[in-house]
């Protein structure tokens, strides 16, 4: 099921006001890393950021749910993107996303380090992945228990994606603005024909 | 899935040429350009500090350029545990380029260059091994490897735990001639049954091999005060505070938990390894084999035997930066030359290209280190739960040409089909035999003859999971100890193997194997960096592969015969 | 036992084949005895199977004959806690790690040490840890 | 005064009771537990039994050159086998309907209409309604767009069909929301050019159309003979929330019964021939009717067959005796469910059919323990006595329970087998043994539930449930909630868990927990009270269980949280006093025939010594 796209489609993310507390119980909060979007525009393997943002959207809204999405400038560490989105999160589910596409899915009682699905081999997730972890967030919301998306694993993931991963590390790094409040965002995802 | 797909083409035409060159698996690989200011940089970088050091009333106060109120831990562990307050001032004031020509000029001898290494410091010890270039660093390994006879390790794991199979591998691999034996798990309920199984085989392939089986840390040293095992390596150390804390631990932990271990008679080594903290995003803007070099001081400095190190998880960060395969066996180096035993890497998947993989390896190979590789894939890398290795079971005939061809030991043999398939037998049923006397879930006749000429964990019956698992936890639960075991061996049949794991447990009275980089011989002597230490001083000296050791290395799989052409030598 | 043993050298190494007379298991037994018939029988247990604090005390004498000074060390610090049950060796490792104690909670286990098993080598590590810890503030939050 | 041990090999474990005895008097000093080694009865458990001896000596201090006389059971090898056969299957031919429930299909109600492909709806002309089969790789904003660029057209879309798992997202880009039905994997074999209904419910609805036979009459036009020929087709559908029905030509839903083998059943010098599709209560019928059964053979070339002659070697490979000679003494049959695909079905539809499971039992006259005793002497250099038989001994043992009085039955519930006998007021023992038992609890758990995880269904097995309902609570299957103070795992958050000694333990299925726990209770229930209730009627006085004054419960199974209650309820009707034994007023249902040899040993247990009570019932 990929989604074969062929029509390329951009992602700018339109700010709306600082990243507040939701209320809606059923809502999945998507919380993206400093240099997500803007300086970089897809991920370690080229999954357009446009397209990630769109699959999980999607999986939020196949499952029924709602989805906000909130941009973190205080840190790159992805336990505390994503846990920083599950407390701001109405159902205290979060997502979190780093620019190099890895992703987990969090709650707001864990501890930071624990998690409800990791994904860490960035260089392994595409748009099905993408679309399969919302449609988990959204049940993990309405309080079912979705079966976790299937984990892949690649030995020879090292040798070719260890090192841009430490360098794509060290970008996201530089883009943390400590002088920065999180604040919420609203996709605008235009097709490039 | 992706780590294969070839390169998006691009939409300029190519000729023929570069179409088969983008298809050659080197190009699979990653390769980053540099970035000094953030530490992605191999050990070359103006951001490293320069070597300073200075005393006042017995203590150092100054260290490469901090003074002490500037100190970050690891400045205060090595500053206080690792460095000669007596013999540091004078040592940095010795030009960097004299203390290098001293660790390659053969006239030199180790005792007086490591003398010397005691008063250096990490930003000196760099400045030092900067002016060495690939070979000139094997030279440097060639004569600080604290061993005089050098080894190897062998990873032996299961994809399905089966401790049938880690059992009949461990035997090959131990008589095939790997000196250690390190396993790890998928299911890490399966510890007690794998660990023995590594034990029980490893005995039977030959005598006095040491075996290991990497878990937290709770476990693993349950494990061994058991008896179960016999050594522990996955003990992870960092170059900067941040990432060590990260890691939940301090030197002062890990210092302690070293003592933890050889207060029980247990040998023990560290982990470190370049990139592991650029890979966090917390280098401090300092180059990889800089932040290696503290590690390596930080584990002199508590008093552990040895290290492991040469990247390890890490290799594909040094391995995708210029210059950082000469970085890795720059550490290993740096490590020998602290007087520590080094199990020197080449333990983790690193390169699609055959080419690439040898060519990192011959660094460590050629010189010899404490442990060749640690460890080497006594599994198909397939079963290999360490996340592959660099060597895996398919490369065993190329590593014995190539001992030929160069005329160097690292540490294995070519073995006859009949004893191999002997051993692994014999392997599978002392297990079929404890696992009865134990009541844990029967291994049968079937699962022993597949044992006998399996491959890879496919070629195994299924085991009942949950029966083994309950019969793990009895183990445990039932406290049942390495004794234990050599009594069940014993009483079934097996006495030579049960004489040999007696010898093994036997060895924790005398504490011998505490010193570094003891192993045991096939005859039960420990072998360490005093009975045995490198007497390297040039040509003609040191470990020379000859006499016995150099006609059974002769041996291959198939060699033609001189007496009689129509024939291969046997 | 062994205790008015001279300094040892490298010559003594190993001492499980030079000088098994120096060695000796937690219950007295010899080297010697640790035979297949005497586990056989049952002399042979569990508890013969340890090293002893005088036994680690020569290693260590032993690595600092050849200029391993702080292995030496370890081996002193190892032979104070062969008295340590296991459990609580687990749990002061764990109390050193990072802000995972206080400082008063530091200085129990280095009481403890010094006080209850006489191992002052292993305290000093600990107290000098506190120091460190509490300049690196990685000690734990003092309430809890 | 002297030390002897009773050592009691079962099915699945070897109890040992370690006791001083003098002048009739018992002393007991410690008990034991290991797993039996090998097949019951035979002289692999010698290891488990030497095992057994060691740990009692041990747990009282005593040296085992002390031990005088060990005193075994007479252990009769029983040895159970398992099948299951399914005996139903749907199939679906010239794909008429796709009836499966994906989660999420996009709309609302009924559309009737011609299919056409995605890629041929702009070719279509105004007015026509149409079902737009999507085929896969469609992105769902293309396809709405699609969808809605026809529809300004003048096109009657009605409704969808789609690959992918995207009905609700192409439904909320529609400017005019049609019922689509989605995740169906075999998009590309649903006939185009064909009138196709599609219906969707509302959520929490089913469908009501296309699963009532009028109503697929009016929806296709059909007459009285074709809305008869329909009637399978609604019959599959109901239950759905969503459902595509295409009328083609030869289109056909069918549901058919799976010859499966037949059991010739013999006993009380008949012999009867039940065929196994017919269901577990034609075959447990069949049974009574020639009970005590002398033999059952299965139909050779089937499974059934199969299953029985595997059973028939085993027993010939552990005790030597030809297998012309092993007789097959008990069959439990139990009628279950397993989800199965159906056949020719598009979207992976799975269907709910039928199945019998199986479970037989054989015994053998000769048992090797006399080689077992011989095996325990040399190993231990003492004297090894065999000393009755298990089920006499065992209501010795169960009689020590505070309370307890003649005349007295017990029941034992093992892992195989279901045991059970009975001592009389004038001393005489009767002894059954039925199959099926844990074994076959397992399996009905873990097929009914789709779980394909043995592990995971002992848990369900043995423990009570609990669901996660956030990170600090839990509710328990009685209702009562539970809190913590720390965070519960990630790896049990929202679900149904069992609530065992090391914690939770999440069970794999997204049945609700009232599902999972009917299924357990149901199988519990369908082996282990039909099983009591089976075996106390052959012991019974006359077969009536009215007569039976009180009944113990021994062996593992009388420690599980439910099945005592179970049985207990089951036999209160009868008026019979029913509770979980306590030997000796401190081993629980543990160790009854172990401390029973000890006591008739020493000739202190109440009624005379067992060598001259033996009245088999089922021998």
């Amino acid at each position: 099921m990929t989604a074969a796209v062929e029509s390329v489609r951009t992602l700018t993310l339109r700010e709306v006001g600082p990243a507040e507390r939701g209320t809606r119980p059923d809502e999945v909060v998507i919380a993206l890393s400093p240099a997500f979007g803007e300086p970089f525009t897809k991920t370690i393997v080229d999954v357009p950021h446009a397209e990630v943002i769109r699959q999980l959207l999607a999986g939020i809204e196949e499952r029924g749910g709602s989805a906000r999405i909130i941009k973190v400038y205080r840190t790159a560490d992805l336990a505390a993107i994503a846990h920083f989105g599950a407390k701001l999160s109405g159902s205290g589910i979060a997502v979190g996303v780093l620019s190099r596409g890895t992703t987990v899915l969090h709650q707001r009682d864990l501890a930071r380090l624990s998690n409800l699905e990791l994904f860490p081999q960035a260089p392994l997730l595409d748009a099905e992945v993408f679309r399969m972890i919302g449609a988990n967030a959204a049940q993990y919301a309405q309080g079912q228990s979705p079966r976790p998306v299937p984990t892949r694993n690649d030995q020879m993931a090292r040798p070719r994606w260890q090192a841009k991963a430490a360098l794509l590390h060290l970008k996201e790094f530089e883009c943390i603005d400590h002088a920065r409040a999180a604040v919420e965002v609203e996709p605008v995802i235009t097709r490039v024909d | 899935m992706t780590a294969v797909a070839p390169r998006s083409e691009s939409a300029v035409h190519t000729s023929k040429r570069t179409a088969i060159l983008e298809d050659r698996p080197v190009n699979l690989d990653g390769f980053v350009e540099e970035w000094p200011e953030k530490g992605l940089v191999a050990m070359e970088s103006d951001y490293d500090p320069q070597p300073s050091v200075r005393v006042e009333d017995g203590r150092i106060v100054e260290l490469d350029g901090r003074t002490r109120d500037a100190f970050d831990f690891m400045d205060t562990y090595i500053a206080d545990h690792a460095i000669d307050v007596e013999t540091c001032e004078a040592a940095v004031a010795t030009p960097s380029v004299e203390i290098a020509r001293m660790l390659v000029d053969p006239r030199t001898s180790r005792d007086e260059i490591v003398a010397l290494g005691r008063g250096l410091t990490p930003a000196k010890i760099l400045d030092v091994v900067k002016l060495m270039n690939v070979v000139e660093i094997m030279m440097g390994i060639q004569k600080t490897r604290s061993r005089r006879t050098p080894a190897n390790q062998a990873h032996s794991t299961s994809a399905k735990d089966n401790p049938i199979q880690v059992a009949a591998d461990a035997a090959e691999a131990a008589v095939r001639g790997f000196a250690e034996l390190e396993t790890t798990l998928g299911v890490l309920r399966y510890a007690p049954l794998v660990a023995i199984g590594l034990q029980v085989g490893g005995q039977t392939g030959r005598g006095g091999v040491l075996t290991q089986c990497a878990l937290e840390e709770a476990t693993e040293l349950d494990l061994g005060m058991r008896g179960i095992t016999a050594y522990a390596e996955t003990i992870s150390i960092y170059g900067t505070e941040s990432v060590f804390v990260d890691g939940d631990d301090t030197p002062w932990s890990k210092a302690f938990l070293a003592s933890a271990y050889a207060s029980r008679g247990i040998k023990m080594r560290f982990t470190s390894g370049t990139g592991s903290e650029v890979q966090m995003g917390n280098a401090e803007g300092r180059s990889m084999l800089y932040l290696e070099i503290r590690c390596i001081l930080m584990a002199k400095g508590a008093g552990v035997q040895g290290l492991q190190n040469g990247s390890i998880s890490c290799i594909g960060v040094p391995g995708a930066v210029p210059g950082g395969i000469r970085a890795v066996a720059a550490e290993n180096l740096v490590a020998s030359w602290m007087d520590l035993e080094c199990a020197s890497g080449n333990d983790q998947s690193f390169s699609h290209s055959p080419m690439r993989r040898t060519s990192r390896l011959l660094p460590q190979m050629l010189p010899g280190t404490d442990f060749v590789c640690s460890g080497y894939s006594g599994v198909p890398n397939k079963d290999n739960m360490f996340a592959g290795s660099n060597l895996d079971t398919e490369d065993y005939d190329d590593w014995n040409v190539i001992q030929r061809d160069m005329q160097v030991d690292g540490g294995l043999r070519h073995v006859r089909e009949d004893v191999i398939l002997q051993v692994r037998n014999k392997a599978a049923r002392a297990m079929q035999a404890v696992f009865a006397e134990l009541d844990l879930p029967a291994i049968t006749d079937e699962e022993v003859e597949a044992a006998t000429y399996a491959d890879s964990s496919d070629d195994y019956p299924d085991r009942d999971v949950l029966a083994d698992l309950e019969g793990a936890k009895s183990v445990m639960d039932r406290g049942i100890t390495g004794l234990d075991l050599v009594k069940v061996l014993e009483r079934t049949g097996f006495g030579d193997v049960a004489e040999n794991y007696l010898q093994v447990l036997r060895q924790r009275v005398s504490g011998d194997l505490l010193q570094t980089a003891a192993i045991f011989t096939g005859d039960f002597v420990p072998l360490a960096a005093i009975n045995d230490a490198n007497d390297y001083a040039g040509p003609g000296t040191g470990y020379r592969l000859s006499g016995e050791r150099w006609e059974e290395l002769k041996k291959l799989r198939h060699v033609t015969s001189a007496e009689n052409p129509e024939e291969e030598v046997v | 036992m062994t205790s008015d043993v001279s300094e040892l050298t490298p010559a003594d190494y190993p001492l499980s084949i030079n000088r098994p007379d120096l060695l000796r298991t937690p219950t007295g037994k010899a080297l010697g005895d640790i035979t297949m018939a005497g586990v056989v029988s049952g002399e042979v247990t569990n508890e013969d199977l340890r090293v002893t604090p005088d036994t680690l005390v020569m290693q260590g004498q032993i690595a600092e004959s050849v200029g391993r000074r702080q292995l030496g060390e370890n081996c002193r610090r190892a032979a104070e806690m062969t008295a340590i049950p296991d459990e609580e060796v687990l749990a002061m490792y764990n109390a050193l790690r990072p802000n995972a104690s206080t400082a008063a909670q530091l200085e129990e286990i280095a009481s403890r040490l010094e006080g209850t098993y006489s191992a002052s080598t292993c305290a000093a590590l600990v107290r000098e840890a506190a120091q460190v810890y509490a300049a690196r503030t990685l000690l734990a939050e003092e309430d809890s | 005064m002297a030390l002897v041990i009773g050592v009691d090999i079962g099915n699945s474990t070897t109890e040992a009771c370690l006791a001083e005895v003098a002048q009739g008097a018992v002393h007991r000093l410690a008990s034991s537990l290991t797993p039996t080694t090998g097949v019951k009865g035979t002289p692999a458990n010698t290891a488990g039994a030497v095992t057994a001896v060691r740990r009692a000596l041990d747990a009282a201090g005593r040296p085992s050159d002390a031990l005088a006389t060990v005193l075994l059971n007479e252990a009769t090898p029983v040895i159970s086998g398992l099948a299951m056969e399914t005996i139903t299957e749907t199939i679906i031919t010239e794909s008429t309907m796709i009836g499966h429930n994906p989660d999420t299909p996009g709309g609302e109600g009924l559309g009737v209409g011609t299919t056409v492909a995605l890629g041929e709806v702009g070719d279509v002309e105004a007015g026509v309604p149409v079902v737009v089969v999507v085929g896969a790789g469609a992105d769902f904003d293309d396809v709405a767009e699609a969808l809605n660029r026809a529809v300004d057209r003048g096109v009657d879309v009605v409704a969808a069909v789609m690959h992918g798992d995207d009905a609700v997202l192409v439904v909320n880009r529609l400017r005019r929301r049609v019922p689509v039905v989605d995740e169906v994997a075999a998009v590309d074999r649903v006939p185009l050019g064909m009138l196709a209904a599609v219906e969707v419910a509302p959520p929490g609805r089913t469908i009501r159309t296309l699963s009532d036979s009028y109503g697929l009459a009016s929806t296709f036009d059909l007459d009285a003979e074709q809305t008869r020929q329909v009637s399978p087709v609604a019959r599959a559908l109901s239950g759905n929330r969503s459902a595509v029905v295409v009328r083609t030509p030869a289109g056909d839903v069918t549901d058919r019964r799976i010859p499966v083998g037949t059991l010739t059943l013999s006993g009380s010098g008949r012999s009867l021939d039940v065929g196994v599709d017919g269901g577990a209560e034609a075959i447990m019928e069949a049974i009574g009717r020639v009970a005590p059964l002398d033999d059952v053979h299965g139909e050779a070339g089937t499974h059934v067959g199969g299953m029985l002659a595997t059973v028939r070697d085993t027993m010939t490979d552990v005790t030597g005796q030809p297998a012309s000679e092993i007789r097959i003494r008990d069959v439990l049959a139990v009628d279950t469910l397993v989800p199965a695909a159906v056949r020719g079905g598009l979207a992976g539809e799975v269907s709910r059919e039928n199945a019998v499971a199986l479970a037989a039992m054989v015994r053998t006259s000769r048992s090797r323990m006399q080689a077992v005793a011989g095996a325990i002497s040399a190993e231990l250099g003492c004297e090894t006595v065999i000393g009755g038989v298990e089920g006499e001994v065992a209501v010795r043992g169960a009689l020590t329970t505070p309370g307890s009085a003649v005349p007295i039955a017990i029941i034992d519930m093992g892992g195989g087998s279901t045991d059970a006998a009975l001592l009389d007021r004038d001393g005489s023992v009767s002894a059954v043994h039925v199959a099926g038992a844990g074994e076959l609890v397992t399996k009905l758990i873990d097929s009914e539930l789709g779980l394909e995880d043995r592990e995971a269904a002992e848990s369900v097995k043995r423990h009570p449930l609990a669901k996660v309902e956030s990170f600090f609570h839990v509710r328990h299957e009685d209702g009562t909630v539970q809190f913590f103070t720390t965070p519960l795992p990630p790896h049990v958050f929202a679900r149904v868990v069992t609530v065992t000694p090391e914690g939770l333990a999440a069970v794999p299925v997204r049945s609700s927990l009232e599902e999972v726990r009917r299924v357990r209770r149901e199988a519990k229930r369908r082996v282990f009270v039909v099983n009591a209730l089976r075996a106390l009627a052959q012991v019974a006085p006359q077969g009536s269980l009215r007569l039976l004054g009180s009944v113990v419960l021994l062996g593992g199974s009388a420690l599980d949280f439910e099945i005592p209650a179970m049985v207990a309820d089951a036999l209160a009707p009868h008026g019979v006093v029913c509770g979980i034994g306590n030997v000796h007023g401190t081993e629980g249902p543990r160790n009854a025939v172990a401390a029973g040899l000890v006591d008739a040993h020493a000739g202190t247990a109440a009624g005379p010594a067992p060598e001259r009570l033996q009245r088999q019932v089922a021998s």
